[in-house]
Formats: C-alpha cells, structure tokens, sequence
C-alpha cells in the first residue's frame, strides 16, 4: 500500500476572543427580575452564562459573543427584553473580497482542524465574481475511487513544480538518451508567500515556516527576513530574489531547493549563473499578472525556467490594468496559451493572489495552474483580523507579533489540514485520485456563462445583461 | 414582594471601613426584581466602592457573588465558602436575607446594603408601590381586594374619612384614596352592601404589635 | 367549461401559532410608560396586534408579527395615530436584518411561519415568492397573461394533481392532490414527532413523504400508503418488509447539497433507538458511502430496480440524483431501467449537515437542470413516459410553478417544511445538542418542543396557502389542471435576457447586500 | 492637582452617532487618549460598564448616542440618558464627580459637535485632574 500522506492536526483554541457575529441586546429595565423561566439559564449553547463569566472578569466591558442564532432566548423571554444585531465589529471585519465569513470559516479551521459543515442549504448568491461563478462536477454512478469516505486518503494531491524534458529519446540499447532534469515534488498543492502587511515578527515567520517543513511545502520569502533562526529550514525556503541581488545570497541559494526571481526582461540568462552557485536549483519566475502575462508565459516556456509564478492582487485579479480579469479568467489565458503550442507540459504555473478559500484551489488548477501560494489566509489562521493597524504603526488587537510559534505552526497546519480535506472532498466528488489530474480539466466544472447559454438561451434568448 | 431600596452608599462606605476584605452577596429573588440587590446592583456596587477607596488610597478587597434566594438555607450554603473568605458580608437583601446570613454565619459580622421598605409590587416599570402591610388578619375580602389598612393614609376601616377630594388622599395628594379606590370596585363588583356592616376594632395582636411572629406548622416538623 | 368539473375537497386550515412567545415581525411596536391602560388600541386593531383581554386592566404586549407596519398609516384605526397617551411607537423591526440570508430572506421565512399559521397568504407586506440571491428562481418572472385567458374557476375546481406513473406498466397509477411531495428526512436527523406529523400532513392532503435513509420507525404505519421508503447507499434500515409496504421506493444515488460525498452520522448520534432502526451497533459511527458499491453501470442500475420491482410488485420507483454535467445521460439511462420517477436534487438543496465547500460548489442549480432533463428526455421522445420531479433549492409557491413551467413535472420540498415548523435556517442542526428549536433533534430535552399535530398542521397550513397562489397564476393563464403547465417555457422570462424597458415591466430582483 | 496631563478618555459610542472610521483624525488630533467601545445599541451601555471603565484608568467617559427620537430600538438612546444620569449621582456620591461622565446626542458625521463635545470634556478635565481612583 502506498504511504498515505496526512497533515497533523490539533486543537489550538483562539488567544484572543474571536469577533462573534451576532450581539444580544438587552433591554433589562424591562424586565422585574426574578424569572423562573429566564432564557438566559436556558440557552442551549451556555452563552449567557460564559458572557456574565466574561464580563465579570475583564476589567474592561466585552458585550459580544459568538452567538449561534437559535432566536430562541429572543422568541422565549417572558418579558420579551432581547433583541439582536449583527456585532458592529463583524461588519468591519475584512473587506469586500476577504469577507468576515471567510475569517470565520478560516478562524474555525485553524482552531480545529475541521472543515467547516452545518446544516440547510447553501446561503450564499446564486453566482458570484471570480471563481465563484463556476461549480465543480460529480460523478454519479461510475467512480474510480473506492467510496467517498474510505478511498479518499488515497488521493493523491501531490504536483511537481520542476520542468519536464518536452520528450524522451533513447539510445540504441533503450538507455536513456537524455538527462532527465531533477524532480521536485510537493505534497500538496498549496504553497506559503508572505501577505503585504501585517507584523511579521521573526515568532510569526517561524510559524509560517515550521508548518511548511512539517507539512513539505514551501515558503516564498524575501532573502533580508532570513535570519539565523531559519537556517534549519532552508530547505523549504524559496528566498525571492532580483536579478540585481542575488549574487549577494549565494551561501543562502547554496542551501535552497528552489529560488525565485523577479521577472523583467531578458531574465532567463540569469539562470545559468543560478544554478553555477547551485546545480540542480528549480527556478521560479515572478510575474506581476498583467495581460501580458501570457505572451510572458510563452517566451519563458522555451528557457530552463521550471515554474512562472504569477502574482494577482490581494482580490485575485489583473495588475496594472484599467479591467482587471479575474484569476480564474488570466490563468485559463495563459493554461492555454501554453497548451496551444504544445509546450503546456514542460512547465510549471504558479499563481497567488485572493487564494481564501479550499475551494478556489481546486478552481484555480482546474482552470490550468499546478499550484497556487496562499499569503493573507496564514495571518488570519493566526487570528490576524485584516484591521491594517500594523500599517499605519498602531498595536496589533490580536499580539501576532508574540505569538508562540508552535501555537502559530499548529493553526496553520490545522487550516491546511482542513484545506486538504476539503480539495479531497472535491475530488473525490469529481472521481478523480490525482491533483494533477485536475489541471485544466475544464470538461470537470461548470461555468456560469455556460449553464447559463446551454440551459437558460433556448428558452429566454440571448444574455442582454453581460454576465454581472 | 419585598420591596427595597439600596442604602447612600457614604453609609455603606461608612459600615465597611473596619474590613479590608468584603463579599457583596446579592439576593436573586425579591430585591433583584426592585433592582436593589440583584447580580448587576451587586456588580454595581462593587465598582462604585472599589473606585470609592482607591480615590482614597485605601485598600480593599471586593467579592461578589449572588445567590438564589438568601432566606433559604439551601441557597445560603453556596455561599459558604465565600462568606469564610472574607472579612464581612455586605448583604443586599432584605432584612430577612440578613439576618438569615447573621444566623448562619456565627463569627461573619454581616452588614445590610438595603433598606427594606415594604411588600409590594411593581405598579409600572420603576414604579414600586406598597400592598400589603403584614397585619396577620387579611381582611381583603370585604373590601374588594384593596387593603385600606395599607393603602389609606389614616388606616380607616368605616369608611372614608372627609379629607378625600376627586379621589385623592389629603395627607398625601398624589396618592389615590384607597376609600375611594374601595367603593368604586365594590360598586363593578356588585358588593357595595360588604361596607354597610360595621367592622370592629382591629385586633392587632396578630400584628407587630405582640413581639415577634412565629408561625408553627405542626404538619411540617417531625 | 363544462359540468364535469370535479371539485376538490380540501383538508381544513387550523390557526396554530407559534411555539414560541414572542414572535418575530417585520415592525416592532414599542408600548412606553404613559400608557393608561385605555384599551383603544386592542379596539382599533382588526390584525389583532394589540390584546386587552376582558377584565385585564391593560393590553399586552404587542403581537409584532401581525402589525401590519407603515401602510396602516392611512387606515383610520393606525393604533400609532390613535392612542390619546401617544404610548406607541413603530419601527421597522431591526432585527430583521440578522435573520435569513440570500436563498431564503427574513421576510420569505416570516411570511412562511404566517402561512403555516393561519393557511393563508400573509396579510404584512412581506416578499415571499422572491429571494435574494440575484439569479435562478429570483430572476425568472412568469409573463404577463393575457386577460382574455383568464378562467373563472374556484380553487376547488382546479386540479393541482400529478401523476407519478406515467409508463403504463400495470402499476398503480398513484396521483398526489398537490405537486409537492415531502423530502427524504431520517430517522434521527429529524425529531420522531416531525417525522410522524409530515407523515399525518401528507396523508391529510394525499402527498407523500419519503423515510430517508435511517429505517422505517413502526409509528409510520398507519400512514404507509404515503410514506417513500429511501434506498441510499448505506442501505441503512432497508428490510424486504419495508419494500413491500411502501407506495413508492426511492433510490437515492446522491443529495444535491453534497453531490458525490457519503453520508456520516457521528458514533454518538447513534443511539439505542438509531441502532435499532439502522440495524447497527449502538455507538459506532455509520457511513454511507458514494455510490452503490454494487452500480457501476445503468445495467447494475436496472438490476436494483428489477430487484424492488420483484420484492413489491405494486411499488413505484424513483431515482434520485444530483446534478452534474451529464444529468441528462443519468436520466435517459434511469428511464431505460425502469424508472416511474426520475428525481433530480439540485446543488443549492436542503442537509442536515454537509461540508459547506460541497453545499456551494458541487454540481449545478436545478434551475438549469431542469430544462436540461426535460429537454434531453423530449428530445428521446420519452418525457411522456417518465414523470419528472425537481428538487433543492425550491422555496416557494412560485418557484415551484417556475420549476413546473421550466419542465418538472412536480417537486419535493424538504427546507420549506421545516420552515413552516419556524426552523430559522441558524445551520446548526448537526452541532452540540442539534437543533436548538426542537426540529432537527433527537436530544431528549429539545426534541419535545415540537408535537406530531402542530407539524401536520403547520405543514398542511403553508401547502394551502401555496396552493391558492397556484390557482390564482394558472387562472390567470386559463389553465384548469397544473399539468398544463409542464414544460411551458415560454411562458417565462429571465430579467438578464430583456431589454431594459421590457425588464422595467417585471418586479426587479432584490438585490441587497447581506451580512450572512 | 492642575498640572498639565494628558488625559485618558474612554468614548462608547453607538454605531449610528458616530463612525471611527471617518471621524477619527478629529480624535486623533486632541490632545487626549481616547478608547473607543463600540456598540450596538446605546442601550447597551451599562451603568456597570461606566464603572469599570472609570477604574481601568479612565479620567473621563464620554457616551455618544444617537438623536433622541432616532434610535433603531426606539428607546435605546433614552435610557442611555438615563442610566448616565443615574452613574453620575453615584460618581457624585462617591466623590468622583459626575462631571467625568458626560453624554451627547450626535448624529454620524457631525464633525463639527463630536470635536466640540470632546473640547467640552477636555475643558472640564484641566479643572477636574486626572481621575483620583487610577
């Protein structure tokens, strides 16, 4: 039987309490007292008693808690004295993209490993911007996998990230003709950059780096943050490098698997002097995602480059253009651009930018990437709020800059354990036993555009309103 | 219910002076409906004396804990531990609840944080009005359910007197007569003969009056 | 119209209020302290917000449900206008706004739990046939009819039945009175009380209702001529005996809200009782896998069906799936199998609990996989000889008819149900003791919070007032009997496939931002 | 005890009288340290809460409710008042003066009276010293 690859998780309850949704209000004057029936005693998750628990014992007043919407303390009170409202602070919470449901599911992750499950149906818009506006498929009756529960730690979500000779060709005695380049390979395909702000303290690097080498993925980073702490971990350090400063990292690259340089033109000759300081370096290149991206693509696709790693915003879309596309829209450009001149299979594509959800992973290498990298997602595992106040040099309301690395460590492990449940459920729904299976198989999702075209255009005609 | 009201706090301050560790024990019952003694008046209270001692540097230390009901034994209990903890109670029940703690606790000096005012109910939100004046004879039947003995200012059992003007009382004007309060329910009720018989002087032995009250349920005691 | 118009006799609506005290309306309505008891308001208000019993000395508090909010303004018994001590105030109850979310909006569930209380559409502007989830249902409208269409007929006299056995093979040609039977809900997931009193409600208006996979529990049994028994992957609680007594049985292949993905029920969850129906070990965890493992073809397909065809020689079958791109080469072969009843479950659907990732994203809407089933089956020349039943994520009285018109013919309603029951949709239902509000529980405290009798009523209750609008739109387009309707396209619009000025003609599709 | 300091002021607001986010450099710029406490309702407001905030350090609490007739709650705003009124006469008692609390009805975006509110409470506080119980 194969090794079966799991990512360890464990408990690791919130330090700081988490921005609850819902606020109880109380209208107490209304009430005389003494009620035998009183829904505060009564409240099937215990919240009333933890809040007083709560209030008694901090110097300063907290009035919100993590309510689980029942309604029945407001729908049963014998006087009547509650209400509620959605907590003030979780309408602040994140913004338009990185909404406050997405801290919420990742703030669940992180804390217990678990992906995160309820009841009724779906509650969200029934199509949304970006990935949101493609469902996966199912296999209904014919399935290679075993069963979904059982066969499931067999899939297989490991990629590669190293180039691949474009064909083999043999000598005479049926030896090989060439020299296959190294392999490298991830098990997962989800890789770790670091987001644009927040305190990245050397405790909360090292926690970002302690779950890369324990779960073997990588860490994109800027060579200046490497500090002696991190040596034992170069391993799984991808130090971002400039055409202009790496032959000022050559003990660090020494030591590395992989480098990345930044993109300009030209960028490929540095490849070789790469890989003069270490042979067999698998080198990425970083590319702002811009619509040129793929006309990048095909160009470096014919150099010794072993993966192009695209960077979108923070919300997944186009730099440096009036009408941003959507990752999903630019990585399904350049997938196929590259497939287009057959030269799709000797790459690697990489993308990073507005990856918050399990989800967007498998859409984003069903759109055609190998593998995304994820930045914001690590800080918020680590109860990072997106408040920005480290921006403008004001303290941190969740002290992540103290934070104890293991602590830190195991959050992320548990937000990429309950990640990888959920890209399993999602493959195995589809029928299939590998990630890479996944990349680019459009034929296995569903598109907005499409259903919408397929379905709704015999009956109501032609689109008037242009997608939303 | 008992209604009370909590005492000027410069007096609790004053009664207190003497310990340095105190437990502010709340009643869960009658004085938490009049908003004099429940967790929150508890909890009050306690900020107001901790912020009152630290303005003059002294020290103290404040417990806070709110029981059930502190007229009953199986309520006292849990707060056993608590009251042994520290120097004094500052109890915010009833004079009832106090002297309950002051039985209980043999060595715990208990002090009261509330004056006991009456038995009443709660008319309207804030608004608590005497009912019943605990005389040991009810004699609400006759008088249509309104107890003059409580509610006339001159306690009255023949009638009103001739001070009642539009329905007032003359000793205190804003209050209702309770002569007329009387009569014209007597009259809906179709009872208004109930005041035509003479009432005889009240026996108040029932009442305060004959010391302290005691009643035996023989039933109940084994 | 001619004389041979049957009437139908229809179960009686039974006002059955809320379980719970105070309850939840679109206005609030505050009484303050100058209030002098007066009782004008309880005089005034014909919705009966306001409540001053005879004898009692001042109203109650306000039944904010009932008030009928700002439009009452021009009525001249606006209790706000009205009261001599100017003791109340109106608001638009803010709390609105922390309940619901955009498939099933606050004023769509309030105006439900009004419906399953008086069976009869709700008298409070509430927007109940519309959600907000800016596609699908809540941008289909039905164009306008022509008047000319229009047919005078009572509800009574309109047939809303449809026909589950349309193959002419000597079975039971079963006919429910409403296009509407109830979801697979099992035992355990729901509380018993639930699952009985959706069973009384659809013996009361000739439905169905279906034992989802967790065994027939026996206080089914008097009502089995209207109980589905559910085949599902575990076979959990499948005996010979429940097949035998069963009107219909249904294979579930997969649920819509997780397509693809086995069913878990947690070893605590499996109690003496549990164990007992399902057959199992009393606290050992119970999978249901994905798929069959014994179909891995149409051809093992048919060889289930012929089985259950065998053990109950009277009974129909019907095939549930969920909605992937190929759902309608899965319905062709269903056909070819044997099927009476090809049921498609859609992705938006109703759970007990799911991965959230799988209730988003995993297989299709069913607004899209309705046209293209039926499509698909017409264009085989067979969708005569198959009933079609829609599933998940049908709401409403009008998204049942837009399912009907895209081509269902009839559809299963599992979430509306439970809302009638005043479920909240809080998604809680699996978590710490299940669901809070006595629905979704079998926690022994919680589970009393809901009676056999209030459920079949509620539900009953909710389907009559359905049925009302359903009668008042098939009038409008001169249609006697709700079969006319299947498939009636055209008979639809999309607000995107419009022009602006023809779009302006149709209620827009709410479009507001929610905090979910 | 009139010394310059810089004191430390503790503002409950509620969400529909003022808004941080847009009005903060007006408190930025005072010569104080405000912390904030947002709430929903203005009802929310505790007489307990005022309290405690007096003895985690504050020298004055301000609570910002919104316009009389206004609150979402119908009666929030007023028994915001109310209990203010209520926690002054204890401040009073105890010695603290009530005048360290105060309360204002502002409306979001009234820049110009959330600034001169905040310049009441600091003029107060040059005659009243820091608080005597932090």
């Amino acid at each position: 039987m194969p090794k079966k690859y799991h990512i360890e998780t464990s408990l690791a309850p919130p330090r700081f309490q988490p921005i609850g949704k819902y606020t109880t209000i109380e209208f107490r004057e209304d009430c005389a007292g003494s009620c035998r029936e009183c829904v505060k005693k009564k409240c099937v998750y215990n919240i009333f008693k933890d809040n007083y628990q709560h209030m008694s014992s901090m110097a300063e007043p907290e009035y919100v808690y993590a309510c689980m919407s029942c309604l029945r303390c407001i729908q049963e009170c014998t006087k009547g004295i509650f209400s509620r409202v959605i907590n003030p602070e979780y309408r602040t919470l994140g913004d338009q993209y990185w909404n406050a449901d997405i801290f919420h599911r990742t703030w669940y992750q992180a804390h217990t490993g678990s992906i995160p499950v309820s009841g009724a149906g779906y509650r969200g818009p029934f199509v949304g911007q970006g990935f949101d506006s493609m469902w996966t498929d199912m296999s209904e009756i014919v399935r290679p996998t075993r069963d979904g529960i059982h066969g499931r730690e067999y899939i297989n979500t490991s990629i590669e990230l190293s180039r691949r000779p474009e064909r083999l060709s043999f000598n005479e005695d049926m030896s090989l003709a060439i020299e296959p380049p190294p392999i490298l390979e991830l098990p997962l395909p989800i890789l770790f950059q670091l987001p644009s702000f927040g305190l990245l303290s050397t405790n909360t690097l090292l926690s970002i780096i302690k779950a890369a080498a324990k779960i073997g993925t990588l860490v994109l980073i800027d060579p200046a943050n490497i500090n002696d702490t991190f040596k034992p971990y170069l391993n799984n350090l991808v130090p971002m490098l400039t055409s202009d400063n790496y032959a000022s990292y050559s003990d660090i690259i020494a030591n590395c698997q992989m480098v990345e340089l930044a993109y300009k033109k030209g960028i490929e000759k540095e490849f070789e002097k790469l890989r003069n300081i270490k042979k067999d370096l698998f080198i990425s290149v970083g590319i702002p995602l811009t619509p040129q991206g793929s006309d990048i693509a095909l160009e470096l696709a014919q150099t010794e480059v072993d993966t192009l790693h695209y960077y979108a915003d923070k919300d997944g879309r186009e730099l440096n253009t009036e009408d941003p596309r959507f990752l999903k829209d630019v990585i399904r450009e350049i997938h196929l651009k590259l497939v287009d001149n057959a030269i799709r299979q000797k790459i690697n594509l990489l993308f990073s930018g507005g990856i918050a959800m399990a989800e967007h992973v498998n859409k984003a290498i069903i759109c055609g990437a190998d593998a995304v990298a994820i930045d914001n997602s690590l800080l918020i595992a680590m109860e990072c709020r997106m408040c920005l106040r480290c921006k403008d040099g004001l303290s941190c309301p969740v002290k992540l800059e103290d934070i104890d690395s293991e602590y830190g460590c195991a959050r992320i492990m548990n937000l990429m354990g309950a990640w990888r449940n959920q890209i399993l459920e999602l493959l195995g729904a589809m029928g299939l036993r590998e990630v890479r299976r996944l990349k680019g198989e459009v034929g296995r999702s569903m598109w907005f555009e499409d259903l919408e075209e397929e379905n709704f255009g015999p009956i109501f005609g032609k689109r008037k309103v242009p997608s939303f | 219910m008992i209604v009370g009201e909590q005492k000027p706090i410069a007096e609790i301050i004053k009664s207190i002076q003497p310990y340095r560790k105190i437990l502010i024990l709340g009643c869960g019952t009658c004085v938490k409906t009049c908003f004099a003694g429940g967790e929150d008046e508890v909890a009050v209270l306690a900020s107001a004396l901790r912020l009152s001692f630290k303005k003059d540097h002294q020290e103290i230390e404040i417990d806070e804990l709110t029981v059930e009901r502190q007229c009953e034994n199986e309520f006292i209990q849990e707060a056993a531990e608590s009251i042994g903890n520290n120097d004094a109670v500052l109890s915010l029940a009833c004079g009832a609840g106090v002297q309950a703690i002051a039985k209980r606790f043999a060595t715990s000096p208990v002090l009261p944080g509330i004056n006991t005012s009456f038995i009443g109910i709660q008319e309207n939100p804030g608004l608590f009005t005497e009912e019943c004046s605990g005389c040991g004879n009810c004699e609400l039947a006759t008088f249509g359910g309104i107890c003059p003995i409580t509610r006339c200012s001159k306690k009255l059992l023949n009638g009103p007197c001739g001070g009642s003007r539009n329905g007032k009382c003359e000793v205190a004007p804003d209050t209702d007569c309770a002569w007329q309060l009387i009569i014209d329910r007597l009259k809906i009720l179709g009872q208004l003969d109930n005041i035509r018989s003479y009432i005889p002087p009240k026996d108040w032995r029932p009442s305060t009056s004959g010391g302290p009250r005691k009643l035996v349920r023989e039933d109940h005691i084994i | 119209m001619g004389n041979d118009i049957k009437k139908v006799k229809l179960p009686e609506a039974v006002e059955t209020p809320s379980r719970f005290r105070n309850t939840i309306g679109k206005y609030t309505i505050k009484r303050n302290s100058n209030c002098i008891g007066c009782g004008l308001c309880a005089e005034l208000c014909p919705y009966g917000v306001h409540k001053k019993p005879i004898n009692y000395s001042r109203p109650f508090r306000p039944v904010e449900h009932k008030c009928i909010g700002f439009k009452c303004k021009e009525n001249d018994f606006y209790c706000i206008d009205r009261c001599p001590a100017k003791a109340l105030t109106l608001r638009l109850n803010p709390i609105m706004e922390t309940i619901g979310d955009y498939r099933w909006p606050a004023e769509m569930m309030l105006a439900h739990f009004a419906m399953a209380e008086t069976g009869d559409l709700p008298k409070v502007d509430l927007e109940y046939n519309l959600g907000n989830s800016g596609g699908g249902f809540d941008k289909i409208r039905f164009i306008k009819a022509d008047p000319d269409q229009y047919i005078e007929l009572d509800d009574e006299e309109i047939d809303t039945s449809v026909k589950l056995n349309k193959t002419g093979d000597n079975r039971p040609d079963i006919t429910i009175s409403i296009p509407c039977y109830g979801g697979g809900m099992s035992y355990g997931s729901t509380a018993l009380s639930v699952m009985i009193g959706r069973a009384r409600m659809a013996k009361r208006l000739n439905t169905l209702t279906c034992t989802g996979e967790g065994g027939y529990p026996p206080e089914l049994l008097p009502y089995k001529e209207h109980v589905i028994t559910q085949v599902a992957t575990g076979l959990f609680g499948v005996q010979e005996e429940t097949i035998q007594r069963c009107p219909i049985m249904e294979f579930k292949y997969a649920q819509g809200a997780k397509p693809g993905l086995g069913g878990h029920l947690l070893g605590e969850k499996v109690t003496k009782e549990v164990a007992a129906m399902r057959e199992t070990v009393i606290g050992s965890s119970l999978f249901s896998p994905f798929p069959f493992h014994s179909v891995y073809s149409v051809e093992d397909h048919k060889k289930h069906l012929d089985w259950m065809k065998e053990i109950n020689n009277r009974v129909l079958c019907s095939v549930k799936v969920s909605t992937p791109t190929d759902v309608d080469m899965v319905a062709i072969g269903a056909y070819y199998a044997g099927a009476h009843i090809f049921h498609i479950d859609g992705s938006y659907g109703g759970t007990g609990a799911a991965p959230d990732i799988a209730k988003k994203n995993i297989a299709m809407p069913i607004e899209y996989a309705i046209p293209k089933v039926h499509n698909f089956l017409v264009a085989e020349g067979v969708r005569d000889k198959i009933c079609l039943i829609a599933s998940g994520g049908i709401r409403n009285a009008m998204d049942v008819l837009k399912a009907i018109a895209l081509g269902a013919d009839g559809v299963v309603i599992g979430t509306a149900e439970l809302i009638a029951l005043e479920c909240i949709r809080c998604t809680n239902c699996e978590s710490g003791r299940g669901c809070a509000r006595g629905i979704a529980t079998t926690d022994p405290e919680l589970s009393i919070m809901t009676t056999e009798e209030y459920t079949e009523q509620r539900i009953v209750n909710m389907y009559l007032a359905w049925r009302k609008q359903w009668c008042s739109l098939l009038r409008e387009f001169g249609m006697q009997s709700i079969k006319e309707l299947v498939g009636r396209s055209d008979l639809l619009v999309h607000l995107d496939y419009l022009d602006e000025d023809e779009r302006a003609k149709y209620q827009p599709a709410p479009q507001q931002h929610m905090i979910i | 005890m009139k010394n310059k300091f810089t004191p430390k002021i503790t503002l409950f607001y509620c969400i529909n009288s003022f808004n941080e986010s847009d009005s903060f450099p007006i408190i930025k710029d005072k010569n104080c340290n405000i912390h904030t406490v947002k709430m929903a309702c203005s009802s929310m407001v505790k007489d307990v809460f005022l309290l405690r905030a007096f003895e985690s350090g504050a020298d004055a609490v301000i609570v910002f409710v919104c316009p009389e007739g206004q609150c979402r709650y119908v009666e929030g705003n007023i028994r915001a008042k109310k209990r203010v009124a209520w926690v002054k006469k204890l401040l009073d008692e105890i010695g603290l003066d009530g005048k360290r609390l105060s309360i204002f009805n502002l409306s979001r975006g009234d820049e110009k009276n959330i600034s001169k509110a905040i310049d009441t409470i600091l003029t107060d506080l040059t005659d009243l010293g820091p608080n005597p119980a932090s």
